[in-house]
């Protein structure tokens, strides 16, 4: 048994009825109304508790929680760039090791948590992203992965999915809109033989929470990838982040799975998957596309989530038992 | 009192560090300051010294993870130079803006292009407005001893900011010499355990660094440079604990032969050594020529220069750097001591000149021709501001 | 003050040559400075390292450019590098050769006083390796006897190179016995 | 209304310019960016608590009864509420002053 499966075998998680009810983060905080990315965030955290030290990437997250003299954070809190989570974690990590193993302080199980946006993440700091993970300090990554720039005013990243209009990625007589296809977060993390590796979206809070939780358990680098829907930057309504979540799931555009020791196990089979052009339709970002256009990007959504399916041992066994 | 050993200045440097029992390194290797972080991982291989040595990616991640490690409220090393320095530039900003006392060493280089693993002072310039304490070693002991002041410094409760430790790469870096290392036990006496005032622990819990917005940035900065100017005095009575410590006196400005001298020679860092060798053989011909050499950058020890210089006529500044500027302006220990002068309405003769770049040697008989220069001139000797020295025409 | 410059190629030891004898003065009592010509060589590129050894603190930090001695560890650099370049009047170059000093001074040219040594034959008996960087201490020790007794050169070299150190204490040895410098 | 802004001397600044408040953003009143106010149908709800947990400023918390109350001081006004609610006893209505 590998080390994550190790010290998961006995998890117990959250359901609906017993919910945690600290707030690590406080209301007051100021996000945008309908804010995705701020709820993922909160049920993350409400899933860690109070025994964490949460060091944040520059972003919507943390010019939203942070503007002196408020602070939304209850738990110990530092932001110092944007490209440099990883680093400071790390640096968190393991200063907290050293004076643990000197007795310069008693505080074992404190839980070391770095997050940032996609742009944190998949661009500017995925060097020290890599760095840490290669490394094998025992913290959490969390991206809240709104799919641009959402905090300099919706610029194109590394993660904006092929087609999407975004201020820099513009659709036009010589272009459809972001011309490259999603960069793979997760499988960059698997990759660095990262423990454990999940997505999760705030539509399924009990499964994001339960990652989340699973990832603060098993020692060393755990990186947790989290759909954060942006009214603002989607240019959707601003009650309808939760349903664009649950409908990324639900259209195979997000899969949720979960990779333990290297292996995948696909979280939620997506039995009657929904057509792309669903989830499509009430976000202008896409609304430019042609139903060609959504055509070739739902073939190449299917094809990715059969990709991503042969590649879970659930999914493997049913095919046996078929056979 | 402790034997003189012969050791690599690097190598007593981050011996030095484990004398200081630091609970954690990053750092990332680059010419000529690997053999102080090589030394490091060693001491915590073989179990010398009890620290998490973060063999982190980049120099970037180097000052990342010690603003991280610092905040936590461990004790903190790192050590860079030169390129290493501009990619963390950064977050050097930001560590002495958060307040927090990470000491680094600087194998002092010169920045590209071309790139050039030689000594200047290119890094040492590069940081000056960073917010850092800068200290400048000349030889392999005052940067041993500069390195255990240097965490005492930092951590003061008065002034809590982040300390650069200079020594010139491979001059100093790479130099066998005799070094006094200190006793543990001294070290311990003068360094006591670090006491954070404020870090990152749940049991309370602490927001670090948050937005500034308009309505408090200018107070944020304000703060922040009342900070170093105070630390100036502080710096002051920490080196005197330090004399009375170990023997060794060390003062914002040292002098040589400066009392009756008319033209004093500036300098800071191993050059220093070069000049007072060529003031004894000037003196010997009957010049009254001495140095004053800066020991600490930042603060700018304005009061301290001046009062070591006020007597001179004639005043042979060197830097250690191009700081390009379009002509007319001087280099940046120039400028400074300009603006000295200029506040006291005390004009010298003065003659600026760029030497040691990139590794050029400057020689005791370079000094004797600037020390002619400026004193056979009538304006300073130098056309304009300043002055290439050996450059070839 | 007491400047030597020694010769030799990336690998051969021209480094570890200065510091030990830096080393062994300091060990003595003596200040003295030891240091690399802080180039990008590489293996086999002819490089060079410098000492300064004095009874007085040393107080300065130019480069070695007028040395009183020169050691040249490979012979095949008499005929790539000018060794007796900048060196001070009575100074001598102590040189890892086979051949006679009137021989090595007629291909050479070189007009300074010599002492020689076969290096290589000796490291090759001693040691089974052609590296000559202690033995040649050996050597430069004897033809600068004011320089350090030649029993102060085994504590640095214990030190460095443990185990294998007695052999290199004997290579050093047998160069001392061995040397011939010119009257 | 709670303090918004930072000014405060220098010297009153904590050190690095540290917040030593925790959470205490809860000070401030987001409820004012509210357009629409989320009322919830007590004859309707089932007390499943999709409002509370889809909530993100943290508006709902049980009351005595297990209903779901809104808190308006924070509350701005987003509707998911009204959208998540799975047997829409929770709507949404324009506010007026």
């Amino acid at each position: 048994m590998g080390i994550a499966a190790e010290a998961l075998k006995n998890f117990k998680g959250f359901n609906l009825k017993n919910m945690p009810e600290v707030e690590p983060v406080s209301p007051g905080h100021r996000a945008c109304q309908g804010c995705g990315e701020v709820l993922a965030l909160r049920q993350a955290m409400k899933a860690l508790g109070t025994n964490v030290v949460v060091c944040s990437a520059t972003g919507c997250m943390e010019i939203i929680t942070s503007p002196f003299p408020q602070t939304a954070w209850r738990v110990p809190w530092i932001h110092v760039a944007f490209e440099n989570a990883a680093a400071v974690v790390s640096g968190v990590e393991s200063a907290y090791k050293a004076m643990n193993r000197k007795n310069i302080i008693k505080s074992p199980d404190t839980v070391f948590v770095a997050y940032g946006g996609d742009g944190a993440t998949a661009d500017i700091g995925m060097q020290a992203l890599s760095g840490a993970l290669e490394r094998g300090h025992n913290f959490i990554y969390m991206c809240f992965d709104n799919e641009a720039y959402m905090n300099t005013g919706v610029q194109r990243s590394s993660s904006t999915p092929f087609g999407a209009q975004t201020t820099t990625s513009p659709p036009g007589k010589k272009s459809k809109g972001q011309s490259t296809q999603k960069k793979n977060l997760p499988e960059i993390a698997v990759a660095h033989g990262t423990p454990y590796v999940a997505t999760a979206c705030p539509a399924f809070p009990v499964d994001l929470m339960n990652k989340v939780k699973k990832a603060s358990l098993v020692p060393g680098p755990a990186y947790i990838h989290i759909y954060s829907p942006c009214p603002t930057g989607w240019r959707c309504g601003i009650e309808e982040s939760v349903e664009m979540a649950r409908l990324a799931v639900q259209s195979k555009v997000f899969p949720l799975y979960e990779v333990i020791d290297g292996v995948y196990y696909l979280s939620r089979k997506v039995a009657k998957p929904k057509p792309v052009a669903e989830y499509f339709k009430p976000q202008r970002r896409f609304r430019h596309l042609t139903e060609a256009d959504v055509q070739q990007i739902q073939a190449r959504t299917d094809a990715e989530y059969d990709r991503l399916v042969a590649k879970c041992v659930v999914e493997v066994k049913e095919k046996k038992e078929k056979e | 009192m402790s034997k003189k050993i012969g050791v690599e200045v690097s190598i007593a440097a981050a011996d030095a560090v484990g004398l200081c029992d630091v609970d954690v390194v990053a750092a990332y290797p680059i010419t000529p300051q690997t053999h102080i972080v090589e030394h490091l991982s060693e001491l915590v291989a073989e179990g010398h010294l009890d620290a998490e040595f973060v063999p982190v990616e980049s120099e970037h991640s180097a000052m990342s993870a010690c603003i991280g490690s610092s905040a936590a409220g461990a004790r903190t090393f790192t050590s860079t130079c030169s390129q290493g320095y501009a990619l963390m530039s950064e977050l050097c900003y930001i560590a002495s803006a958060l307040r927090l006392p990470i000491v680094m060493a600087v194998a002092n280089r010169a920045i590209s292009a071309p790139i050039n693993i030689w000594n200047d002072h290119g890094d040492l310039m590069y940081a000056r407005d960073s917010g850092w304490i800068q200290v400048i070693g000349e030889n392999g002991q005052e940067t041993v001893d500069l390195t255990i002041a240097a965490f005492r410094i930092a951590e003061d409760p008065n002034i809590l900011l982040p300390v650069q430790v200079n020594l010139d790469g491979f001059t100093l870096s790479h130099m066998i010499e005799p070094i006094v290392m200190p006793d543990k036990k001294d070290v311990k006496k003068f360094l006591p355990a670090y006491k954070p005032q404020l870090r990152l622990d749940p049991a309370n819990p602490i927001t670090m660094g948050p937005v500034g917005m308009p309505d408090v940035y200018t107070e944020a900065r304000k703060a922040q440079d009342e900070a170093l100017k105070s630390s100036k005095a502080q710096i002051v009575k920490i080196f005197n604990e330090f004399g009375k410590q170990f023997g060794r006196k060390y003062n914002l400005v040292e002098t040589y032969k400066t009392e009756d001298a008319e033209t004093i020679i500036i300098t800071m860092g191993s050059l220093s050594q070069t000049a007072m060798t060529a003031v004894d053989m000037m003196r010997d011909k009957g010049k009254k020529v001495g140095v004053a050499r800066i020991r600490v950058f930042r603060p700018f020890p304005a009061d301290e220069l001046f009062a070591a210089i006020k007597g001179a006529k004639n005043l042979v500044i060197l830097d250690r750097v191009t700081s390009f500027t379009g002509g007319y302006v001087s280099g940046p220990v120039c400028l400074e001591i300009k603006s000295i002068l200029y506040d006291r309405k005390h004009y010298p003769k003065i003659g600026n000149f760029l030497a040691g770049l990139g590794g050029r040697d400057t020689t005791d008989q370079n000094f004797m021709e600037m020390v002619d220069k400026v004193a056979a001139s009538k304006d300073g000797g130098v056309p304009l501001a300043y002055e290439f020295i050996n450059v070839r025409e | 003050m007491i400047e030597i410059r020694i010769h030799g190629r990336g690998g051969q030891g021209a480094v570890t040559s200065a510091e030990l004898a830096a080393l062994a003065a300091i060990e003595e009592g003596k200040y003295a400075q030891a240091f690399p010509s802080f180039g990008p060589e590489r293996r086999g590129a002819p490089v060079m390292a410098f000492v300064r050894v004095s009874d007085k603190p040393i107080v300065t930090r130019e480069k070695v450019y007028e040395p009183n001695y020169v050691v040249v560890l490979d012979p095949t650099l008499l005929k790539l590098v000018n060794v007796e370049a900048g060196l001070k009047k009575g100074g001598i170059v102590i040189v890892n050769t086979a051949k006679s000093a009137a021989d090595v001074r007629k291909e050479t040219g070189i007009k300074a006083k010599l002492a020689t040594v076969d290096a290589s034959k000796i490291a090759m008996d001693t040691m089974r390796v052609t590296i000559t960087n202690t033995t040649m201490l050996g050597a430069l020790i004897k033809a600068v006897p004011d320089l350090l007794p030649l029993k102060a050169l085994a504590g640095p070299i214990e030190h460095r190179f443990g185990g294998i150190a007695a052999k290199n204490i004997a290579s050093c040895n047998r160069a001392f016995e061995e040397t011939k410098v010119e009257g | 209304m709670a303090k918004e802004t930072g000014i405060v001397s220098w010297k009153s600044l904590n050190l690095g310019m540290a917040i030593t408040k925790p959470g205490c953003a809860a000070d401030l009143k987001t409820g004012d960016w509210r357009s629409m106010r989320p009322e919830t149908d007590r004859k309707k709800c089932t007390k499943c608590g999709q409002c509370y947990i889809f909530c993100p400023d943290m508006v709902y918390s049980k009351d005595a009864e297990g209903y779901y109350v809104q808190n308006y001081y924070y509350c701005k006004g987003c509707g998911i509420c009204a959208k998540e609610c799975p047997v829409d006893a929770i709507t949404m209505h324009q506010e007026v002053d």
